[in-house]
Order: structure tokens, then C-alpha cells, then sequence
């Protein structure tokens, strides 16, 4: 900026790097010509190539944001255990691979000894996915992070065993967006209330038109509030979705008590035998209760350990509830159906039981 | 174009003669029996019908419109014809339908069918229906006078209109009870109670729009309800599937192993069969959602459970405006034996009636007004506690108030438990 | 009217009549008392009750409209053969009772040689469901009765004998509002142009708000023509369905040329296995050829014979597309898949193919 | 509340010390490492950061506000964060994020992850994650001027930011052909191909919003692309899945036959399998839907087929506006082999992204643009012919002119006579 003679530096538009220099020299001779695997323990995947070449992968589990100590103890594991390679998964665990047998086994002890848990494969509890809540996002209800730490510390045996009918996949998310997505089980901020919306600011921060068009449904119009321009909720229309609040942080949407958590069900990605599938709720107005969230916790293993005890091998968690029924559902896992549970939204009524299937 | 008008003979009909081949009975073979009666009163009718129809043949267009035709004390009942061509038709200008309700069921004694036969030749065109896709025999061409002297010779067999116009239909119930073994209610009491306790709703039309009623033993539905009624009952049970597993060995050693698994098993739409190594099967009845559809292939190993009732659909309906709704599970399982359980049913079918004929706009089936109040609405207004039956499952979108959820959550709780105790008790 | 003294006649409303004093001995005796049925051969079933009464039932088709003297003829059959009890059925077929098994042959050959089909049970095509039509409602686009006779005429062998996968319901409806209502296979007019407005009557004859309101996407407005109140549609908006048609005539959706036939499948009624179903678009724009409709009978039959050959035993139509997919069923029965097919309607999105399942 | 403002020292973090027990790895000790390692030039920005994050857990609200940071000649990437309450934690006042695309398929060496390190340590606060759920390697905390810093560092070594804002985001692609037997295509190639096809759209900022793609090998969908990208890439396969009938056996023998009748034949979508009487598999390979299912369950017996491909669904995104949306099907089957394929595959991005730019409202996502225009009308401009495919069946509704159904069905005969005259060839 000032008096400096250096020419700044232009970056060089790389994009997505080269994955081949950093891969596993076994991945990268059988690249495309896997044959099969099978997954001799829990945390162990073992790939056989076509060309007879085998690998091991020892996966753990990590807390995601990761200060430097943490990535260099992985990395001298890797290089002590590992042949030096790693990957992380879609779900921030961490893969090691090893192209022998019996180096497993020390890796499994060494990661364990770090306190790094060893699973996450197959029919467990995987990571739980992760967004950025109040440790850095501008509009979060509640901190993924410390909501993730709780419930993994909660779930720590069904991650380190399968002992599960089939993979449980649990997202998180630290507002009504859902960076987290879909899952087995999500668990979610809900907002209970409209925003409350500091009149003063409207002006000078928001861009009216725009905050009026994200409503999804037309719930806010412009207005004059002690002669400024600002806007104005319809609290009957209102859904409390807090789509407004991003583009016009006047529009406070959260609060300590009026922020809760939902947690709905039966999300599912794979295609494998059933189409995906959206994720359905389950409880809502949870408090939002740091540092341990234990009204969600518990929920959550009710939720896991019913699955665990009913559903049959292969069947994901929204696979087994169809086959039950919601009713035996919510018997179940003691939890409530109510008029909140029936869908309102666009589309609504295909979500309806237009047939005589019931269940009893 | 043959010169009809001026021939005061028959009317040559060629493109309905072509359909006088074939093997499936002819109707226009019947038409012509009719206009060649000529001792009758309408075989003039008759020939001028078949007239007008070839005409539509030809020009591949309807000529009929309609009017306004009532009998004595009714506003509903008659579909009334006038003709467009009557210049060239003059005989059949007045084709009005009768539309009756059949006994229950549909049974006929061949005596009474001799009976309507005469009725129909007397006053009108000796053309009848068995029966209208809603259920109603169609006594079909006759005048307006014509009109009101068959309903009250049918009448006084005991017989009486069915409905048309913005009112309460005529229902339809299958053969059930009668006949089928596959039947979990009484539907002959369960449509001839609701549908007698209305009659003022059919005869006298001042509903937003129809309303009809649909009653089926079991969810074959072998009357279209769900698809076809705005209030569809259907038989159902709570307990477990009843196996004969002696039958069930007996079935698989008969059709083979491969077959069994490929027509009933794999095909369960919930996973709740199992076979045995053994040739049995394992049913699992918490999973079972009441299809039928294993019960149906293996008519002598399996049947339908002991504590039978029905679930009751609400919303059923055709095309217009909103595209096609089917009904939707609002009651999943109502007892439907003693005298109290009949009139518990009643007591809803009031309800929704009052319900519909409050609320609806005009020409809005019920189906519609529950799309647009939404389902939370339409079942406090009828009064029925949400239930996860409802719905395929539970809303996807998180666009919902929910501030009220624990109290809503204590009506459920407090709910299961009265209902535990009373089956505690 | 005039200076007639009887005091005229009021009705008895007596409703639904008691169907107890028509019915079969045998069924009235065993009403809700069944055990088990089945069908020993095309046309004929066999109910056998709890308390070992049995009773076989002989179906036949009839032309629905019926003569009188079809109807006396049907009866004196019944005399002669068959007790003297009949029904008749949701498709219009006509039932013999008898309580012994000696008595159905001549039954059947009583009711060949008279020229009523006998079968239409089990896996067979049975009567098509009727409305209407030309014979008199006052708004049909085709003949009902005539396109029934043309298509039972094509399909008589499938009628009379057992040999489908399971059972076919075909339905017809004369105009879009589709009385006739959804089915296995759905022939259906289909209007393909707007109504031509004769402004000359719609001031006489129509209640404008009401045919405004009609219009499912709002394509009519109110306006003058030719200084008379009339009313005016957006050709663009307008989608062809025929909804102002019935409460205002002067709209007329009908042309010689213009209205056309469509063909549906796969709907379906019964809860057996799968929810029912709404039909789904097969083929549109077919004349509307009487007095055979040749077009649409051989689509139908080419249809049914795909069906036959290919689907498994107890797959209803839209079962067995769904299994073999959309695009095979098109290619077996040479229709074409084309833009038209893909919903543009209200949930349209929800009939959109969200996953990766696909059919090769 | 404990006065951490004035207290020099490191705040006190009572609730977040809580989250140090439990078996889990903790970030908070994670965090406190960072804090105490006092000669680092980030150990009071981290203090504060801590300070602040136990505010946040007490107040339960953030105190983070956006705001508009980027590095030279890019326009996203960079995720601003400035401190509400830098008053009381002024060393974290400035707390942004640079979003980093990793290596396709998230492979590292330890080496590469030291070097990252090590930069982070020096230009920012020694916090990462593995990964953003986008797919983004993020490096949070820095300033404003770090933030230049450590991405002048990080791209000498090889690395690019990802998206943020109306742009092309980061992308996804699983594990595949480098460790999965599954796999359907080159994943990596596909990923990079794309990507840095269109980089400028992702570094400088200009479409109506974001646009994002994943690439899966096959429909397991590791990388859930369905739900979550705009433009997901999933492997399939064209010909039979491979069976080997003495693996068949063999599993078949070790978990027993009621087991693989209820896992693998009741579980498959479609009835595709049948058992035979001698436990082999009868696959029917016209009804599979290549779910995975079967081939999941029996790893060693059942495999995809050789004539391998891609299908592409557009349009998934979470609940803004519209609710969720899945991708639909467009694309059912893509050839993704030759250097032609993949030009083809970039050329049919190029397309999509062009139309996307076009036509989307400002923060529309593209799957509500399709919802917006119709199915129709989003397949026409971005030239692909209808497919049965891409629907789970035909419209059900018949409100749709259909005057030139005739010129379109020719449209499909020419095409399917063309399809058959290449293969014949
Ligand atoms: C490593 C990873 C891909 C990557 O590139 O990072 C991966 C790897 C494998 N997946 Fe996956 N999946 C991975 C995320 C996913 C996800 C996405 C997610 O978790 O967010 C899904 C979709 C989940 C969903 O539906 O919501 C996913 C759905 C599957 C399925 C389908 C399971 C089902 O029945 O629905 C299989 C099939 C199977 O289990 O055999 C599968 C199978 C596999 C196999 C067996 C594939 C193979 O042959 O190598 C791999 C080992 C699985 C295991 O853990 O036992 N993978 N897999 C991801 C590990 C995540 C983790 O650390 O937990
Ligand atoms: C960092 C990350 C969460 C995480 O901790 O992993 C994230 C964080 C944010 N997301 Fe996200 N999203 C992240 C992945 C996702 C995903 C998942 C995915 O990409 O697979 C989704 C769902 C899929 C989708 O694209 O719809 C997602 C759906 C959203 C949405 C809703 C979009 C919609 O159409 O419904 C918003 C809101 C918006 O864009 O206006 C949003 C907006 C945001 C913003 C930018 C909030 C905002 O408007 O200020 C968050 C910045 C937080 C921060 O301080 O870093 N984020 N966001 C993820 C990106 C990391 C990365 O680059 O790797
Ligand atoms: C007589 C009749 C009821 C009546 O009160 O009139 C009737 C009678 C029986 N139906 Fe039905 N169904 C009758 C119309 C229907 C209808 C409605 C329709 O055709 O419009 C349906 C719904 C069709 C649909 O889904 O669109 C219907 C769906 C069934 C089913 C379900 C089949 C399936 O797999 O989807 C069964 C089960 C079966 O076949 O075992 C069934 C079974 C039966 C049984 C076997 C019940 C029994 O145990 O007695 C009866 C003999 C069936 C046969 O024909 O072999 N019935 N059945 C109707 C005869 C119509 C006809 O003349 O063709
Ligand atoms: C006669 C009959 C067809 C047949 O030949 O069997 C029939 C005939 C007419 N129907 Fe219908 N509908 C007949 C059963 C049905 C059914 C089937 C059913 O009840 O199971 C349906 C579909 C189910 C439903 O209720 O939606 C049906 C759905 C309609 C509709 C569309 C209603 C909708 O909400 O989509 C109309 C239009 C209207 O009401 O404005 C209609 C209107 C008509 C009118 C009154 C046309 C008109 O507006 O002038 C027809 C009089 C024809 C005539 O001249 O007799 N008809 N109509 C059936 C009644 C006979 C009977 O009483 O037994
Ligand atoms: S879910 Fe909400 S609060 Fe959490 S990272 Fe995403 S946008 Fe931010
Ligand atoms: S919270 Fe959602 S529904 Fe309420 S005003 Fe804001 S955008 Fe509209
Ligand atoms: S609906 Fe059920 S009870 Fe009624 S006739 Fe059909 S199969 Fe029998
Ligand atoms: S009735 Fe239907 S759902 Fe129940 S077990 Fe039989 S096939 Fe399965
Ligand atoms: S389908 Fe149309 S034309 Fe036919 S009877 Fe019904 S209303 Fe009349
Ligand atoms: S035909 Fe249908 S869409 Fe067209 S103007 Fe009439 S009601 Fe509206
Ligand atoms: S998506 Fe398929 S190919 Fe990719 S890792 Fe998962 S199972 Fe393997
Ligand atoms: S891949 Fe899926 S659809 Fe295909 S045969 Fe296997 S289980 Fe069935």
C-alpha cells in the first residue's frame, strides 16, 4: 500500500491439486483396479486388488478443527506406523494405509495409545459431520464443535464397534441453514420465535428488497419504524426460519432461550436399495443447553440404541423406521408425535398416507 | 349426410351398426331391440335416440345440454337431457336419467330386477345401467313427466334417488361379509347407517359441492374408495395375521420354493415375511402394514386377524383444479361391531359433513380443503388427535413454528397414557 | 299444475335399500362367516364358509346399458339356472350363485350361448368401467359405450380366461373430468386445444366469476366483447383441461379434429403390495376414430400384451413398469417418451427421479 | 461473570473445560495447545479466541460478524469473521478463514501436512480442519494481512483457495478408484477436469449464487452429492453386474439361506433377484437399478459391470426458500473413458454453469430455477432429450396441452432409430 517497491505477488491459479504425488504408492500402482474387501476388524478396511495387491486401512476418529500439534502427532504415527500416506474421510476421520498385514495391529495400538479412537467403519456410528457454530460462523445458534465433542464422547463405543444394523451417519448444524445436510440423524437448531428487529439499524445494513425476497413465505415488508425505512414481520406467516437474519443481521434471530434444537431422522444419502431420502423430524424444542447438551444426548442414544436393538442387518436407520412405522417409532424411543410432526410445507401433501398401509 | 328429418321411418344408423360384430355383448343391438319394440311408447324415443347418436358418430360431438328437473320433494337425483338436434330428433328431445341407489352391496332377486324392468318400460325408455361408476342404477330416457311417474312407481318398491348436483352421493360397498372371506366389517350396516342417516344431505342439495361415501371390507378396496370418495372406509385388524403353517407347507411343496419367495415374500412392500428352512413362515406382524397382499396368494394358509375394524380416508377425488387427490388416513382403526361403534361412526360422518359444508368453498371438494388448510387444521376441526398413520412420515421441512411443541407433546403423552390404562383395565 | 284435485304423491325416503331380502340363501345364512375361496376355473369362484357351506359364483360381462330385454333374459337364466339370485359387480359384470358345484357348467353354457361372456375373475382383463359419453352426458368428447364395445371386442379372448399376470382394470372417460377414474390402463379424452369462446352467449348463459374461478391456472379473465360482458383466455396459460366447459357451454372445448385420446397406465386401487397409484401418461394425441377407435385399440392391445409376456405373477401394470422402468416399457411397447411426459403440474417435482436409480 | 477482560492472564474457560473429558478428541484442549504455546506469535489471539467462544457458551450467541476480506486478484475464498465483542477479546478481533482445496480424494502425505503446518503456525492460529463440509481444507484465524500471507505461502506449495459467495465452490470426490473396487469412473480426473475448467468462476465471484459438484463412484455416494451438490457425478454401469455363482455358494453356505433371502433378495428395490433352488443368484438385469445394494453385501461375489459410466443429477441444495431439493436425474448414462468423454463431460458443465448464470434469480440455486421453469423447459435449454430416467414415472395430471405430441414423438423415434443404427454399426 504504501511506499513499497515489491511487486505483489499474482497467485497462481493452480485449482484443485494433483492428488497422485501425495497418494499411497499401493493406491496409486491399483488405481481403478480394485477387486474386492472385506474388513477384518472394526476401524480396518482391507482392499485386494485384481493384481493381487493388498492394502490395510486403519481409520480414526479426529475432532476436525485440529490445532498443529494434533495433525503432527498423526503425522509421526503415519511416518512411525504408516508408510508416511494418509487421507481424511468425508467425515474428518483419518486413514491411514499400510500395504502389510501385520503393521495394523502396532498402528491400531499406537493411534489408541495418542487417544485417537480406532473404528468408524462399516455398521458403526461414524464422526459426527461438522460445521462451524460459535467458534467462527456469523449467524450460529449453538456451537457444532462442542455439540459434536458431547455427543461422540456419548457414542464413543458405537464408534469403535459395528455392532449396528448397517453405518450411522449423524450430522450436526448450528443454525436453521444446515451446512450439516442429511442424516441417519441430524441434529439441528429449530428457531421458536420471529426475529426481534433493531429498528435503527435497518437502513443502514440491509438491503430491503433483497431481505424481503429471501422469506419463503412473504412475511416481511418494507416499513417506516420512527421515520426510517426498515421492515416489518408478519408474526402469523411467520416460520421463524431465519433465512432473513443472514443478509440483515438486525434481524435477530437468536436468542438464549428462544434458540432450541431439533433433531430429526431417517436421512440417507446411498442409493443402495432405497432412493435417498430427506430427513424427518423427530423432537423439537430441545434446549440449547452448553457445554454438555444433555437433553439431546439423551435422545440421541434412545434413538441409536432402539435402532441398534430392532432394526435388521442392512437397514438404515429411515429403512427400519418405514418397516415399523412411525407410531412404533415413537413408542419406542418414547418420544412424541404431534401436530408439528405433519407437514405443512409445499408439497405437503404427497408427504400424506394416501392408502390403507398402517401399522399397528 | 343420409336425410334423416324427412324419413319418417328409422333412422339408418352405419357407424353404429359396425358395432353390432364382435363378441362382447352390443349395446346398440340393445338400442335397436328397444326401438323396434314398436308396441312400446319409446320406440319413437328410441329410434331418434340412435338417430342422434349416429349424428354424434358423424360429427364426433355430444348434442345433449342440460336443465333444470326435479321430482316431488327433491332437489337432487335427475340428470336432466335436452337435446341439441331435437329439430332432427324430435322424439328422444327429453332423455332424462333416474339415478337410484341399489340395495347395498348390489344383490338382486331376479323378481325385483323383472319388476324395475316393467317400471322402466312403462315410464321411460327401457334402457337401465347396472350400474353408474358411483353405484346408482341409471334409469336412463324418459320425459320429464316421465320423470316423476317412475320415481314414484320405484318408490314405491322402495327404492329411492340417489344424488347429484353439490350434495351427498350415492355410496358403493363391496360384496364383503356376503361373500368374502378377506371382509372385516359389516358393510352393508356401515354404508346403509351412514348413508340413511344424510338422506336430507342427497336430496336436498345445499353442499359446497359432492361428498361420497365409499365403503370397502379390506384394502383390496374392491371399490375404488381411496382413489374415488371423499369418506372411504376400509376394513382392517390390529392383531396378527392368522397362519395356518400346515397350509403354508402345503402351498410351498405345491407352487416350489423359488416361486414362494419370488410371489410372496420378496413382494411384502414392508419385509415382514420370512421363510423358514422349514417351508414355514415368519410374519412379522409389527412390520406388517394390513396389504393383503400375502393373505390374497395364499387364500387358505393365511387370513386377516380377530380384532377387525376399519381405517377411515378422507379426500379422495378426480381431476379438476387441484389435480387427483386420494383419500388420506385420518382414523387409522376404528371398532366397528357393537351398536355404540355404529354410532361412533355415524357421529364422525356428521362431523366431516358438517365440517365440509361449513368450511369448503363453493365447488371445493373436502379433498381441496384440507390441501389448502392444511392437514394440522382439518383434524382439529374434526376433532381426531394427530397420529403417525397420517402421513408416509413426518414433515422433511423445518419452515414450522414449533415454540408450542412440549405442550403439544404432553396432549400425546397424556393420550397414550389414558390409553394405556384403559387396556390396563 | 292445473285444476288437478289428487293431492300429489310424496316420497318415502327410505335411502339405501335393505339388500338382505335379495340375497343368496347361502350368503345371507353365511354373512361374515367365510373361510377361504378359490377360483376352479376362468369365471367361476368358490367361497367356502366357516361352516362348511359352499358357494360357486359364475361372472359374465354385460354392455352395461342395458335393454330391458337383456335384463329379462339375464333373469330367466337366473330362474332356470341359477336360484334366482344375482349381483352385480363394481365393473358392471353380472354374478350367479349357486350353493352346488353341479349346477355352474350348464350355467356357463347357458350364458355362452346367449352370448354373455363368462369370466372377467382373477388374472384376466376384466369389463372396462364406463361413463357416459355421447348417449348422454352434455359434455363428452367420445362415446363411452362405443369405445367400451370396440375395446371388449379386441380383448374377449383375455376376458374369458386367466391368463394375465394379474388382474387388468381398464377404465374409459369420455371427457378430461375422467368419471371413469384411474386404472391399470386409461383411455381418456384429452383435449388439445383452448375452448373457442361463443361471446355471443356467455353473458345469457355463464355466471363469470364462477367460470373464472374453474380455470385451475387462472387463464380466463372477465372482459367486453363486442361491448358485451364475455370472457377472454390466455392461450398460453391455458393447459386445454375443459374446466370452464361445464359451467359455461358457450366455451366449447369439443372440436371434431381437436379432441383427441390419451392413454394411461398404471393405476392402480388396491392396497395390495404397493399404495395405490394415479395413472401415468402413455401416449396422447390419438384420433378419436369412431366406431372402432382402431389407434387406441391397438395401442391397448399392444399394451396388455407386453404386460402378459413380460411381467411376473401377481405384478399389477404399474408394478411391473416400475420394475422393468419407464424407459423399457416404452421401448417393449414402441411408444415414444417425450417432453409431454414429464410433469409440469403442482408436485411435479416429487414425480422427478432424485437419486441415482436408473434402468438400463 | 468472571472479569476476563481485565485479568491479563488467560481467561477462564469453565464450561468449555468440560468438554476436555470424555474419550472424544477434544478441540478445547486442541485449542488450550495453541494458547499455551506462548513463544507462537498466535497464542493471544487464540487465548482470546477462547475467551470469546466461553462467552458465547454462556451468552449462548455468537459474537461473529462478516465482512469483506480478499487475497490479490480473487475475489472469494476468504471467510471474513471480525469479533462483536473485540472490546473485551482484542487479540481475535480479526478471526478469518481461508477456504484451501485439497488434492482430489483428500489424499496427503505427512510431509505435505507438516508444510501446511508450518505455514499456518506462522500466518495464522495453528487451527485446521480436514475438512469443511464443502470439501475445504480451512484455515481459521488469521487478519486481514495474514490472510495474504498464508495464501502467498500455501500457493507456492501448490494449493488454490476454494469458493465462498455467488461462485463455483469447492468440490468433493470420494475415495474411488484409488482405494474401491465400486468405483465406477476416474474420479479424480473428472473432479480436476471440471474444477479447473472453470476456476474463474470459482475466484472471482459472479453467478447468482453458489454452484457446487461431487463426484461419487458409484450410488453409495460417499461424498452424499445427491443431496448437496448442484451438479453431482455418480457412478453406474450399463451391462449385467458380474456374478461369480461359486462365491455365491459360498456365502450362501456361511450365513445360511433365510439370512440371504432377507438381506439381499427381499432387500432388493426392484425384485431383481431371485434364489435358486441350488443357491445360486438369478440377477434380472433389466429391473436392477444399480442400487449397490447386492454388490455391497456380497463384496466378493457380485460386481459392478464393464460398461461403465456416469449418471449426472442436477439441482440438490439444503431448505433455502424452496425446502430441500435432490438432484434429479438428467443425464442417466455418460460414457466417461476417452479424452472425448471428458471433454464431452466439461463441455456439458460449461453448459449447465452457462444456463445457471442466464437464468437464476439472484440467490437462486439452480434446482429452484429448474422447480421454477419446469422440467421441460430446463432440458431444452441445456440441449438433452427427454428420458424416461429422469423421472420416477410420467406425469400423472392432465392439464398440458398436448397439440404437438405427434412432432415430438417423432422426435424420439429419430432418436432411438439413430441409437439403434450406431449400434448396429
Ligand atoms: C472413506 C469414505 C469415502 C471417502 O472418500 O472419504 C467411504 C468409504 C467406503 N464406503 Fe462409504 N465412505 C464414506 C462416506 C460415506 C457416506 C457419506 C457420509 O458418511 O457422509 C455415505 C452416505 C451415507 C448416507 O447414506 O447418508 C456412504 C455410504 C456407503 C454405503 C451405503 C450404505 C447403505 O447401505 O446405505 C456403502 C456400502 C457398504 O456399506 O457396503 C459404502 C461403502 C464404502 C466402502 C466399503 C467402499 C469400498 O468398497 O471401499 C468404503 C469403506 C466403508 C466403511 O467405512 O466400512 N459407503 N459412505 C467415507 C468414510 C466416511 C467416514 O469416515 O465415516
Ligand atoms: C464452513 C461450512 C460448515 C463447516 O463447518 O463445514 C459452511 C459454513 C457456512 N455456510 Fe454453508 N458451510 C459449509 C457447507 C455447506 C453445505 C454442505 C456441502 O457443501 O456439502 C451446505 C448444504 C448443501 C448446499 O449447498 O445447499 C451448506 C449450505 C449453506 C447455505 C444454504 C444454501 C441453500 O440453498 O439452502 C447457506 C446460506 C447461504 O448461502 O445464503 C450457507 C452459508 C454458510 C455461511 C457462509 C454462513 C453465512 O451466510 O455467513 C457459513 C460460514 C461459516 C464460517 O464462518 O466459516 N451454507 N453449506 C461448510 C463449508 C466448508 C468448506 O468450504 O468446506
Ligand atoms: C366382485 C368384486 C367386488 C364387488 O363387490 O363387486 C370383487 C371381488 C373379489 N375381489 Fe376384487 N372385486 C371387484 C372389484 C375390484 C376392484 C375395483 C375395480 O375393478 O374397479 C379392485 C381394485 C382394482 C385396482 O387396484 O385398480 C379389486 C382388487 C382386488 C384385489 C387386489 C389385486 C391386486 O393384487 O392389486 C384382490 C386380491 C386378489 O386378487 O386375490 C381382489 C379379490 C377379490 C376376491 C378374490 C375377494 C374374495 O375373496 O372373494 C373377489 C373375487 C375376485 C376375482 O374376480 O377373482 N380384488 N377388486 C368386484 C369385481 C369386479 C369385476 O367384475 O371385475
Ligand atoms: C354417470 C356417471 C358416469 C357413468 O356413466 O357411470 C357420471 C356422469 C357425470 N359426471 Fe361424474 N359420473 C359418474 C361417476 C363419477 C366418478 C366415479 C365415482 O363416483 O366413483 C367420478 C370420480 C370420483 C370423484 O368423485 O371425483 C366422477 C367425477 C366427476 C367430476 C369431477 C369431480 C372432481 O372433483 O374432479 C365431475 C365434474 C363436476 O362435478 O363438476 C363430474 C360430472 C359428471 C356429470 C354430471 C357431467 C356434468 O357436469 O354435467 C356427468 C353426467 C353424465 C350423465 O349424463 O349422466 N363427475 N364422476 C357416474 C355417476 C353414475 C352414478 O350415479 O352411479
Ligand atoms: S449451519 Fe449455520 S451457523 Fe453453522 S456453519 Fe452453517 S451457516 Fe453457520
Ligand atoms: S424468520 Fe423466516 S419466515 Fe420469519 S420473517 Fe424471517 S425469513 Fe420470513
Ligand atoms: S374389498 Fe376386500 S372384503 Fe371387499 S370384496 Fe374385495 S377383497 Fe372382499
Ligand atoms: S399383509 Fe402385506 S404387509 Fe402384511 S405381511 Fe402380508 S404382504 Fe406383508
Ligand atoms: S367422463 Fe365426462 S363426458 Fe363422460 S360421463 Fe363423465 S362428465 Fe360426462
Ligand atoms: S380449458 Fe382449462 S385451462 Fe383452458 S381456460 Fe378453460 S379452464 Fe382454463
Ligand atoms: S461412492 Fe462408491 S466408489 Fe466412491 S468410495 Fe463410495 S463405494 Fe467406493
Ligand atoms: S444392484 Fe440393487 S437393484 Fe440391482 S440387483 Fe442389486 S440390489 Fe437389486
Amino acid at each position: 500500500m504504501n511506499q513499497q517497491a515489491e511487486k505483489p505477488r499474482m497467485p497462481d491459479e493452480v485449482g484443485v491439486p494433483d492428488p497422485f504425488p501425495y497418494m499411497h504408492p499401493v493406491m496409486k500402482a491399483n488405481y481403478g483396479n480394485w477387486d474386492w474387501h472385506d474388513r477384518p476388524r472394526p476401524g480396518v478396511l482391507h482392499h485386494v486388488s485384481k493384481s493381487g495387491d493388498e492394502i490395510w486401512t486403519v481409520r480414526a476418529g479426529t475432532q476436525r478443527q485440529m490445532d498443529v500439534f494434533t495433525i503432527r502427532k498423526l503425522c509421526d504415527i503415519g511416518d512411525q506406523f504408516a508408510e508416511g500416506h494418509v487421507r481424511f474421510t468425508t467425515r474428518s476421520n483419518i486413514e491411514y494405509m499400510v500395504s502389510k498385514e501385520e503393521m495394523v495391529q502396532p498402528l491400531i495400538d499406537e493411534l489408541q495409545a495418542n487417544g485417537f479412537p480406532v473404528g468408524g467403519t462399516g455398521a458403526s456410528v461414524s464422526m459426527i459431520s461438522h460445521t462451524q457454530g460459535w467458534l467462527h460462523c456469523d449467524i450460529p445458534g449453538t456451537d457444532a464443535s462442542g455439540v459434536v465433542k458431547s455427543l461422540m464422547d456419548v457414542l464413543y463405543d458405537e464408534f469403535v464397534q459395528e455392532k449396528m444394523p448397517n453405518r450411522v451417519r449423524i450430522t450436526t448444524s448450528c443454525c436453521q441453514i444446515n451446512c450439516g445436510g442429511q442424516g441417519d440423524i441430524a441434529v439441528n437448531v429449530q428457531y421458536t420465535k420471529p426475529p426481534r428487529i433493531n429498528h435503527d439499524l435497518v437502513a443502514n445494513v440491509c438491503e430491503r428488497p433483497a431481505v424481503v425476497a429471501r422469506c419463503p413465505v412473504a412475511a416481511i415488508r418494507p416499513a417506516m419504524v420512527n421515520g426510517k425505512p426498515s421492515l416489518e414481520v408478519d408474526e402469523k406467516k411467520c416460520v421463524a426460519c431465519g433465512a432473513c437474519y443472514p443478509p440483515c443481521p438486525p434481524m435477530q434471530i437468536n436468542g438464549k432461550e428462544e434458540t432450541r434444537i431439533a433433531i430429526w431422522v431417517g436421512g440417507k444419502h446411498s442409493n443402495a436399495r432405497s432412493k435417498p431420502t430427506f430427513h424427518k423430524l423427530a423432537v423439537a424444542n430441545l434446549p440449547n443447553n452448553p457445554p454438555h447438551w444433555p437433553e439431546v444426548a439423551a435422545i440421541v442414544r434412545k434413538i441409536v440404541s432402539t435402532y441398534k436393538k430392532d432394526a435388521k442387518h442392512w437397514e438404515r436407520m429411515g429403512e427400519w423406521i418405514e418397516r415399523i412405522g412411525w407410531s412404533r417409532f415413537f413408542e419406542k424411543t418414547g418420544m412424541a408425535f404431534t401436530k408439528h410432526h405433519l407437514d405443512t410445507w409445499t408439497g405437503a401433501r404427497k408427504t400424506m398416507n394416501m392408502s390403507a398401509h398402517v401399522h399397528f | 349426410m343420409k336425410d334423416e328429418s324427412t324419413d319418417k321411418g328409422q333412422h339408418n344408423t352405419p357407424m353404429l351398426d359396425e358395432l353390432e360384430g364382435g363378441k362382447w355383448p352390443s349395446f346398440v343391438t340393445g338400442l335397436k331391440r328397444l326401438r323396434d319394440n314398436q308396441d312400446a311408447k319409446y320406440a319413437p324415443m328410441m329410434n331418434d335416440l340412435l338417430g342422434q347418436l349416429e349424428h354424434s358418430y358423424e360429427e364426433r360431438l355430444g348434442f345433449w345440454k342440460g336443465g333444470t328437473v326435479s321430482v316431488l320433494g327433491y332437489g337432487g337425483g335427475i340428470i336432466p337431457r335436452f337435446s341439441e338436434v331435437a329439430d332432427k330428433f324430435p322424439a328422444s328431445k327429453e332423455f332424462h336419467t333416474l339415478r337410484v341407489m341399489p340395495p347395498a352391496g348390489y344383490h338382486y332377486s331376479t323378481d325385483l330386477l323383472r319388476q324395475m324392468c316393467d317400471i322402466w318400460e312403462e315410464h321411460g325408455s327401457g334402457l337401465i345401467a347396472f350400474h353408474g361408476q358411483s353405484g346408482d342404477i341409471m334409469f336412463q330416457g324418459t320425459t320429464t313427466e316421465g320423470t316423476q311417474k317412475a320415481f314414484d312407481a320405484l318408490n314405491e318398491i322402495g327404492f329411492d334417488l340417489g344424488g347429484a348436483g353439490p350434495a351427498l352421493r350415492t355410496a358403493m360397498s363391496c360384496v364383503g361379509h356376503a361373500r368374502c372371506e378377506q371382509s372385516c366389517y359389516d358393510e352393508v350396516r356401515a354404508h346403509r347407517t351412514l348413508i340413511n342417516a344424510f338422506l336430507d344431505e342427497m336430496h336436498r342439495p345445499s353442499l359446497p359441492y359432492k361428498f361420497k361415501f365409499k365403503f370397502s371390507g379390506c384394502a383390496n378396496d374392491c371399490v375404488n374408495a381411496i382413489h374415488r370418495a371423499d369418506f372411504a372406509v376400509i376394513g382392517t385388524w390390529r392383531d396378527d395375521i392368522k397362519i395356518d403353517q400346515e397350509k403354508v407347507k402345503e402351498h410351498v411343496a405345491t407352487v416350489g420354493r423359488k416361486y414362494t419367495i419370488d410371489t410372496v415374500v420378496s413382494m411384502c412392500p414392508t419385509r415382514a415375511i420370512s421363510l423358514n428352512d422349514d417351508d414355514t413362515l415368519e410374519i412379522d406382524n409389527q412390520s406388517c402394514v394390513r396389504c393383503m397382499h400375502c393373505i390374497n396368494v395364499m387364500t387358505k394358509a393365511l387370513s386377516p386377524g380377530d380384532d377387525k375394524g376399519v381405517s377411515i380416508l378422507i379426500g379422495g377425488k378426480r381431476s379438476l383444479k387441484v389435480g387427483d387427490l386420494m383419500g388420506t388416513m385420518i382414523i387409522p382403526f376404528m371398532k366397528l361391531e357393537s351398536d355404540e361403534d355404529f354410532e361412533k361412526l355415524e357421529e364422525f360422518g356428521e362431523t366431516v359433513i358438517e365440517f365440509f359444508a361449513d368450511n369448503a368453498l363453493e365447488h371445493e371438494r373436502i379433498g381441496e380443503t384440507i390441501d389448502r388448510i392444511g392437514l394440522p387444521a382439518f383434524i382439529e376441526a374434526v376433532g381426531v388427535d394427530p397420529d403417525p398413520n397420517m402421513v408416509n412420515h413426518p414433515r422433511t421441512s423445518s419452515y414450522v413454528r414449533t415454540d408450542d411443541f412440549d405442550e403439544e407433546a404432553e396432549k400425546w403423552f397424556a393420550r397414550k397414557a389414558a390409553e394405556a390404562q384403559i387396556s390396563a383395565e
